[in-house]
């Protein structure tokens, strides 16, 4: 079984940067450089120069806007490929090795498959589909192979027979109350999932870890000060505070995004802090230290590669949450309705769901699927990453 | 055999079905105990000595285990035996002690319960007298101020304590057979030898059979009136502790003696080469794959039957079939180490012990 | 002011013509969540839900009338009371002053009105009014009392406060007392600013004494009706705060000995007991009409037809004066998108009008359960002017992206800024297309479509890029909407004002106009702006006033009425319309003077102007009394079902 | 460090955090404008007086003119001695309010709690005794499918197919039924069933694996060798120990629940508890109210937290006080 430790996968990739110290990066690192300077600078221009409403692309024509949020998503997905996916290329030999493991695991597979194609369609299906449009006249046709009373649409796109308007594939999934495609709808919404998994898991990965391993290192009462103050986080009703926040100032998706994620790094931060403590206490890191690595790069070296496995486990568990808050502050018919995410399409479909279901069930069903993958990926990337737990599984 | 013994093993075969097919950890292993005797199950890690004593009483998980054979303690087939009887038989009348004292309590509860519960299952007693007889027995194995110590958990004791408690533990209902599966492997050597003692003065006291299991030739040679030797679920060798030492017959028996420091010690890394995947085994002797005597007929057939070499001494070798020569094996590059630890051995017949 | 919608969410009072300038002064508070949900604001179930099929102990199916309210109540205190479904909940307690039926007319109920000359008005109190123990008869003190003391008093800001500011009030007789106006109107009960709840004197006492306005607004007797005697036609007899009000039978209401009423009040109430269930979610209050839980409810547009096949359910469409129509904000801090602010002009204001299709909405978002809206007045009010006199923006003709742009293009060119069309685009000065805003209110769904629908033909047919934006109700009225921190003039002791900041003038027409009386809905001159800038929203609806049209007054008399959020300068001389209609002396005076008055607005489009709703409310089949009239329900204590 | 020490220390400690969360609150409200003095001002205008003069009435009447420090210790004061204000939107004190909505969410909290606490544990210590069995993956999936299924959503389909269409629950929450009634139990049954799918999941998968871990542990060979039943080594052996891990899951995710998703289902379901009460409160920007539920969740949180560290010491005798 587990021969290999995973930990070594972690290890190398992270050695390597640690060992060629600050100055001297990694192709990774100047990768990230090197791709996220245009980013900045892009950022910048879009702050600065471009007017409030203006396209950010307008100058090559493009008619596209990118949000605060959207230029945070681009970054999490250049950290994503630089120090996740082109490390899995760089050694084809342990990405084989974890994709053996991983393999086994039938549910996670299709999972994976599942959140490929989340974030695929996310990604491209904006670029290649048109926004959906309100249409009033063809509000609620039915998905296709079902069949409505052809009193509830508008008017029926497809054929009407004996009564009954029946669906057709120009809307595979039927149209909403406007008129709008449901299947358009669910992909810009794969977008809005997305992001929310993305940029959270990148906020809550760096305070996590840089929260745990500080408080590891600093010891005594700082230490104290700043578990306690974990404590508080853990404990704060944060739901019921954005739902103030929200009241009192108003929020959109990138506000939800930056509350949830400040709130939610507290078991990520307790857990980083004793798995360093107990690291420290090993003979590597000692050792290490008396060769004169600094603090800094026993962290990286040693720490971060040793709770990396059980970080990613952690936060592919917490994504889910993420996307649940969203949904249900979308259900309440407070969330940023100027993006289509799945809680909106659910919202806008809560009211008739006596007749016209599928503008609840589509999305919700999705929104089931995603967060059940989540879980079934959670779960195999802690047997994958874990060999103790898989020992004791087998 | 005689079936006045207090246990008799017979053909015990264990297999684990498992995703890469059936694994067999025991295959066909005979052997028994009398009453006040201690027999030592010998051999390497993973040679199948643990499950072999844990298929005795079927501890061992069924499924994915699967026990065959027959195990007469006192005349009753325990394999035949319906669980809700051998429970009865289990932790009263034949105890267990394991490898890892630290892992073997319940780390929820006091250590008093976790002696007397075995007491309350078996036998009709009320929690006072359940409490006396447990804090005598942790007194008698020498953990100070027993009857305080009774509300403590396992995590407050230390390694030798523990292991201590567990034998409390198992000799709570007086049993006539004690499984010792590696007692004094996790300890350390000062408070190992403290625990052999002590189990050497109580199986004279209960007067108990013991199954003493272990990798470690130099315990053995403390406390073994037998030793059966075991590698890859077969028995290679068994015979009286003083015949063994003296005269090892099996080339793996030999070079088991020889990773023994008193012994000289001339293969410090162990012995070369790994064991045999349990899923499929090699044909012929089980060893021969790691065996510098091997030959054409070691590899062939099935696992060579057991000729006896000297009274008591019998060995699973080819080379002592009749028309061969066992001198090959019997060969001089084994010095045992004798007692004043002179090196003469002309024919290495010197006495380990006694 | 209402917006009806048909979504769960509009639950959120909507105010009744009873109260109507409490709605206004109000507007924060009432207007807020912007919505009304349910039927309407007649006399009584009307827009809820009316439940023959009640749960009331053992009493039968038939035996308990109840209905059904969208959102629970804030108070049932009759002096603080500003919703509309409290409203409700109240009268099933506590008769007001008087209604009017179906053909308009004045019914007297606790008193009748009359005048001579539309300024002294006498009110005579019904004989045999009786409060509960100790409070004993009502007589016109109680009602002088409660004027005088509650309503015209400065420290107890009762919700009808601003209904009595400058009425003489006098006690002419044990039963009758008189009120005498600054000016004379003759519509003033139409306005329903003289009607009163009947409050005992005594029960009031020990708070004037103490101006103690949150004793008043926390006392219990107030807050469950306690006093109530045989002043309508059920007793409360229990208000659970989520799950809403609970009654039995009065047997002494005292319309049953009226003998100026309808024969059907003699045996009033014909329901042993009575409900007004607080159900929040709109598909749970149409499925419990659909398992008969209960047998009312308000069915949204886009379900009629399917209702309209239930042998159980029948449905009334019933016209409304409340409006749907785009605010724009004329404000410094409207037109978002660059320099000079185009709303200001009018004929962007009717570009707007025209390029957007209100029977394509009526239909689409309304599914034709919906008016058109040209001017400031439904189809069915008296004072509506000829069809010929008033343009259609919108509809036939003039709509259309021709149209449209060519009004545009006239506003253009009286802006100074060089606004212009580049091919389809509108844009602006440097040529980037015009960008604006819209807010809705969040969570209503009928609201969102309808702003979808804006943003649609406004991109279509003007080219200008119209984002879509959802806001909380309340956070729009505060942030947006209003501006309570507003420059004030200085006063004398007397009160009058003695100097008026630079602030606060403004030249209007060539007129230098003050703000004497900036309020937080027209806080100032279009320099005075709300905290956060918006250009445009359909976030609330306002009441027409169809029934008295000169209320319209607070909106359009001058650049500085009471609510004027948006900064409407008139381009025509509203105050002289408004005047000469109060001045009017006959019916045929008044008339003109209102039917010119709304010409103009249609002509103005001050809010660009879409709809007028229905109500439209499903009943339990057999129930006898609903209208499809926007009275109805003036006569709720008659309904019954029929043998 | 005693246990006495030990449990004062982290009841003194959850007074701090109810405090830092409060104030917090309080800040975050106090920063915002106050609706009923935008109330006053906008009357006072439209009858003609002095709006300035009635925002400073208003705000001397609710004691806003008081330096902020003031105002806070008036209200620190106000919350431990349960004077928590008047609600303007419901007309009662929100002490009242919060009670009266207590009695609701009790009703379908209690026998939620109680089910997944017994079930949770239960059904994932069967699962690991049976694992990889049809029963362990019917398990597993259910788990995953709680899990995993958004309460509202699943509550709003359950509504739509027993309510509407099969007709066999009320569509609309009856508050008048007896609380011991079988009205009761069918109008509950459909609300706790989505929560319990909601809570055990988790539970069931920390109990499935952490009693794989302990059922295969040394000491259950110990138990087994000492002649103990299956019962009754899974019953003490493997439960007792599986409970430690299980406790600190269960107060967490049955916190985040009635944080979180009760609200949701109370939407949904039309129960008047608490949840509904806090998000209604907030629409109508009734600040007391907001307030007190506020703090009477943030006081669940906070006790929840303490119960969770306090059971887990008592049931892990291996946690020493002072590490803690």
């Amino acid at each position: 079984m587990a021969t290999e430790s995973p930990e070594q996968f972690d290890q190398v990739d992270w050695n390597d940067l640690s060992r060629s110290g600050r100055f001297d990066l990694s192709i990774n690192s100047i990768g990230m450089l090197v791709t996220a300077l245009p980013l900045a600078l892009l950022g910048v221009y879009d702050w600065r120069f471009v007017g409030d409403r203006t396209a950010t692309f307008e100058f090559v024509g493009l008619d596209r806007t990118l949000e605060t949020v959207d230029f945070l998503f681009i970054f999490t997905l250049l950290l994503a490929f630089w120090y996740l996916v082109l490390p899995l290329y760089q050694n084809p030999r342990r990405t084989r090795y974890y994709w053996k493991e991983f393999k086994r695991n039938r549910p996670a597979v299709v999972s994976l498959g599942w959140l490929g194609i989340v974030f695929v369609g996310g990604i491209v299906g904006p670029l290649v589909m048109n926004a959906p449009q309100q249409e009033l006249l063809i509000a609620y046709q039915p998905p296709v192979f079902t069949s409505v009373v052809d009193t509830t649409p508008a008017t029926c796109v497809g054929e009407v027979i004996n009564g009954r308007c029946h669906g057709t594939w120009q809307h595979p999934l039927g149209t909403t109350n406007a008129g709008r495609d449901v299947f358009t709808m669910i992909v810009y919404g794969m977008t809005i999932s997305m992001q929310i998994a993305f940029i959270t898991t990148t906020i809550v990965a760096t305070v996590g870890i840089t929260f745990g391993t500080l408080s590891a290192y600093a010891g005594g009462w700082v230490d104290e000060i700043m578990m306690r103050f974990t404590d508080i986080i853990l404990s704060f009703p944060t739901f019921l505070m954005f739902l103030l926040i929200l009241y009192i100032y108003g929020a959109g998706l990138g506000m939800f995004i930056v509350v949830f994620s400040l709130f939610a790094w507290g078991g990520t931060a307790r857990y980083v802090r004793s798995k360093s403590l107990s690291i420290s206490e090993e003979e590597f890191i000692k050792s290490s230290r008396i060769s004169g690595a600094s603090t800094y790069q026993v962290i990286r070296g040693h720490v971060v590669p040793n709770v990396a496995s059980s970080i990613i486990t952690q936060l592919t568990l917490l994504i889910p949450g993420f996307l649940l808050y969203e949904a249900q502050l979308a259900f309440l018919g407070i969330g940023d309705s100027t993006v289509p995410s799945w809680g909106q399409l659910i919202a806008a479909g809560r009211s008739d769901l006596s007749f016209a279901p599928w503008i609840v069930l589509a999305p919700g069903i999705v929104l089931f699927l995603t967060i059940l993958a989540f879980n079934f990926l959670g779960d195999a990337l802690l047997d994958a990453l874990n060999p103790e737990a898989e020992a004791e599984n087998a | 055999m005689p079936s006045d013994q207090l246990l008799e093993v017979e053909d015990l075969t264990t297999t684990f079905g498992t995703d890469d097919g059936t694994l067999t950890a025991v295959d066909g292993v005979d052997f028994d105990v009398d009453t006040g005797e201690t027999v030592c199950i010998v051999g390497e890690s993973g040679s199948g000595k643990t499950v072999a004593t844990e298929s005795i009483t079927r501890i061992i998980k069924t499924p994915p285990g699967e026990i065959e054979g027959t195990v007469r303690y006192k005349g009753r087939d325990l394999l035949a035996m319906p669980e809700s009887e051998l429970r009865d038989i289990r932790g009263n009348e034949i105890a267990h002690i394991f490898q890892n004292p630290q892992e073997a309590m319940n780390h929820c509860y006091t250590v008093g319960w976790q002696i007397t519960e075995a007491l309350q299952i078996h036998q009709d007693v009320s929690d006072e007298e359940a409490r006396a007889k447990a804090v005598d027995l942790m007194d008698r194995v020498g953990i100070a101020n027993a009857s305080a110590r009774f509300d403590d958990y396992p995590h407050e004791f230390s390694g030798g304590q523990k292991q201590r408690v567990m034998i409390a533990m198992a000799l709570v209902g007086d049993p006539d057979l004690l499984i010792a599966d590696e007692p004094t492997t996790a300890l350390d050597v000062t408070v190992q030898a403290q625990i052999l003692r002590l189990l050497d003065e109580l199986q004279e006291e209960f007067d108990m059979g013991v199954l003493f299991v272990t990798h470690d030739l130099g315990v053995v040679a403390e406390i073994a009136d037998r030793i059966v030797v075991m590698y890859a679920g077969k028995v290679m060798e068994r015979g009286g502790v003083l015949d063994i030492f003296d005269h090892p017959a099996h080339p793996y028996t030999q070079q088991l003696l020889e990773c023994l420091p008193e012994f000289g010690g001339t293969t410090v890394g162990g012995i070369p080469g790994t064991l045999p995947d349990p899923h499929d085994p090699p044909d012929g002797c089980r060893f021969a794959p790691r065996c510098e005597y091997a030959e054409g007929a070691c590899r062939a057939g099935e696992q060579p039957e057991e000729i006896e070499v000297s009274p008591g001494q019998r060995v699973s070798c080819v080379h002592y079939r009749p028309g061969m020569d066992p001198s090959v094996v019997r060969n001089d590059n084994f010095e045992p180490v004798g007692g004043d630890g002179a090196a003469d051995g002309e024919g290495g017949v010197s006495r380990a012990d006694d | 002011m209402s917006r009806r919608g048909m979504n769960d969410s509009d639950d959120s009072p909507h105010v009744g013509r009873r109260q109507w300038l409490s709605a206004l002064g109000l507007a924060g508070a009432v207007t807020l969540a912007g919505c009304s949900g349910d039927g309407g604001g007649g006399g009584g179930g009307d827009g809820n839900s009316s439940n023959g099929g009640g749960s009331s102990g053992d009493l039968g199916q038939e035996e308990v009338y109840a209905t059904a309210a969208a959102a629970s109540f804030s108070t049932l205190n009759p002096i603080y009371n500003s919703e509309d479904g409290a409203g409700d909940a109240i009268a099933r307690a506590l008769d007001l002053g008087y209604v009017f039926d179906e053909n308009n007319e004045y019914v007297p109920l606790l008193y009748d009105m009359s005048t001579e000359d539309g300024e002294v008005w006498t009110f005579d109190v019904r004989e045999g009014l009786e409060f509960s123990d100790p409070y004993g008869e009502v007589t016109a003190s109680d009602f002088v009392y409660l004027i005088q003391e509650i309503h015209q008093s400065s420290w107890a800001s009762s919700v009808n406060s601003t209904n009595w500011t400058g009425v003489e009030v006098e006690e002419t007789g044990e039963y009758e007392f008189q009120a005498t106006l600054e000016t004379p109107q003759l519509l003033w009960p139409e306005s329903f600013d003289p009607l009163l709840y009947p409050i005992p004197q005594e029960l009031l006492e020990p708070y004037v004494e103490e101006e103690d306005t949150e004793g008043l607004r926390q006392d219990e007797e107030l807050l469950e009706l306690q006093f109530s005697g045989n002043l309508g036609p059920y007793v409360l007899d229990e208000w659970q705060r989520d799950g809403g009000t609970r009654y039995s039978r009065n047997d002494d209401y005292y319309l049953r000995d009226a003998d100026d009423l309808p024969d059907a009040f003699n045996e009033a109430p014909y329901f042993e007991a009575a409900e007004v269930q607080v159900i929040g979610e709109q598909a749970s209050r149409l499925g419990a009409l659909e398992t008969g839980e209960v047998d009312s409810a308000a069915i949204p547009p886009n379900q009629v037809e399917s209702y309209r096949n239930n042998d159980e359910i029948y449905v009334n469409r019933i016209p409304q004066p409340y409006n749907e129509k785009i605010s724009v904000n004329m404000r410094d801090n409207g037109w978002t998108t660059g320099p000079g602010n185009m709303f200001r002009h009018v004929p962007f204001r009717q570009a707007m009008a025209a390029a957007i299709d209100k029977e394509g909405l009526i239909e689409g978002v309304f599914r034709d359960f919906a008016q058109t809206h040209f001017t400031w007045q439904p189809r069915f009010s008296n004072f509506y002017p000829p069809e010929e006199d008033i343009p259609q923006f919108g509809v036939g003709d003039s709509y259309g992206s021709e149209v449209a742009r060519g009004l545009a293009e006239d506003a253009f060119a009286e802006s100074e800024y060089d606004y212009r069309f580049d091919g389809e685009t509108m844009v602006d000065p440097d040529g980037n297309q015009v960008q604006l805003s819209l807010y809705h209110s969040a969570g209503q769904n009928t609201e969102q479509l309808m702003a979808d629908f804006i943003a649609q033909e406004l991109g279509d047919n003007l080219g200008m890029d119209v984002t879509v934006e959802a806001i909380d109700g309340t956070r729009f009225n505060n942030e947006y909407w209003q501006q309570t921190d507003y420059p004030t003039p200085e006063t004398n002791e007397e009160g009058e004002v003695t100097n008026v900041p630079d602030e606060l003038v403004d030249t209007v027409n060539g007129e230098e106009v003050e703000w004497t009386q900036p309020t937080a809905t027209n806080p100032g001159p279009r320099n005075v702006t709300s905290n956060q800038e918006w250009d445009m929203s359909v976030v609330f609806g306002l009441n027409t006033y169809p029934r008295n049209p000169l209320t319209n007054n607070v909106f359009f008399e001058g650049a500085n009425p009471l609510y004027n959020p948006v900064g409407y300068y008139p381009g025509f001389d509203a105050e002289q319309l408004f005047q000469s209609a109060r001045e009017a002396t006959t019916q045929e005076e008044l008339a003109d003077a209102l039917i010119e008055l709304f010409a103009n607005l249609a002509e103005e489009q001050p809010y660009i102007m879409l709809a007028f709703p229905d109500d439209t409310v499903g009943y339990r089949e057999g129930l006898e009394g609903p209208i499809e009239n926007f009275s109805n329900g003036w006569d709720l204590a008659a309904w019954r079902y029929g043998e | 460090m005693g246990f006495g020490r030990y449990v004062t220390a982290r009841v003194l400690w959850a007074g701090v955090v109810s405090l830092v969360i409060t104030t917090i609150t309080f800040l975050l409200l106090s920063a915002a404008p106050n609706p009923d003095v935008q109330q006053a001002t906008t009357q006072a205008a439209l009858q003609g007086g002095d709006p300035a003069a009635a925002a400073e009435r208003a705000r001397e009447l609710r004691g806003l003119d008081e330096p902020l420090y003031v105002r806070y210790f008036d209200f620190i004061q106000g919350v431990y001695t349960l004077d928590w204000g008047w609600s303007s939107s419901r007309s009662q004190p929100v002490l009242e309010a919060v009670v009266g909505a207590l009695y609701y969410t009790a009703q379908y909290s209690i026998p939620w709690t109680i089910l997944t606490v017994i079930l949770g544990p239960l059904v994932g210590v069967y699962s690991a005794a049976n694992m990889y069995s049809w029963r362990d993956h019917a398990a597993t999936g259910f788990a995953f499918f709680g899990y995993a299924i958004p309460n509202f959503f699943f509550g709003i389909i359950l509504l739509l197919i027993f309510g509407v269409w099969l007709e066999v629950i009320p569509v609309v929450y009856n508050t008048d039924v007896a609380v011991f009634s079988v009205e009761n139990v069918v109008q509950l049954a459909i609300p706790v069933f989505v929560l319990v799918t909601g809570s055990i999941g988790a539970l069931m998968r920390v109990s499935r694996n952490e009693s794989a871990e302990f059922q295969n542990s040394d000491f259950m060979k110990t138990a087994k060798a000492k002649g103990v039943s299956p019962l009754r080594a899974y019953a003490y052996h493997v439960m007792r120990p599986t409970l430690v891990p299980v406790s600190t899951t269960l107060v967490g995710q049955l916190l985040a629940l009635f944080l979180g998703s009760s609200l949701l289902v109370e939407v949904v379901f039309g129960i008047p508890g608490l949840g509904r009460l806090t998000f209604e409160a907030l629409l109508s920007q009734d600040t007391n109210l907001v307030l007190g539920t506020t703090l009477f969740f943030t006081f669940v949180a906070v006790v929840g937290n303490l119960i969770e560290d306090l059971v887990f010491t008592v049931l892990d005798p291996r946690i020493s006080y002072d590490d803690r």
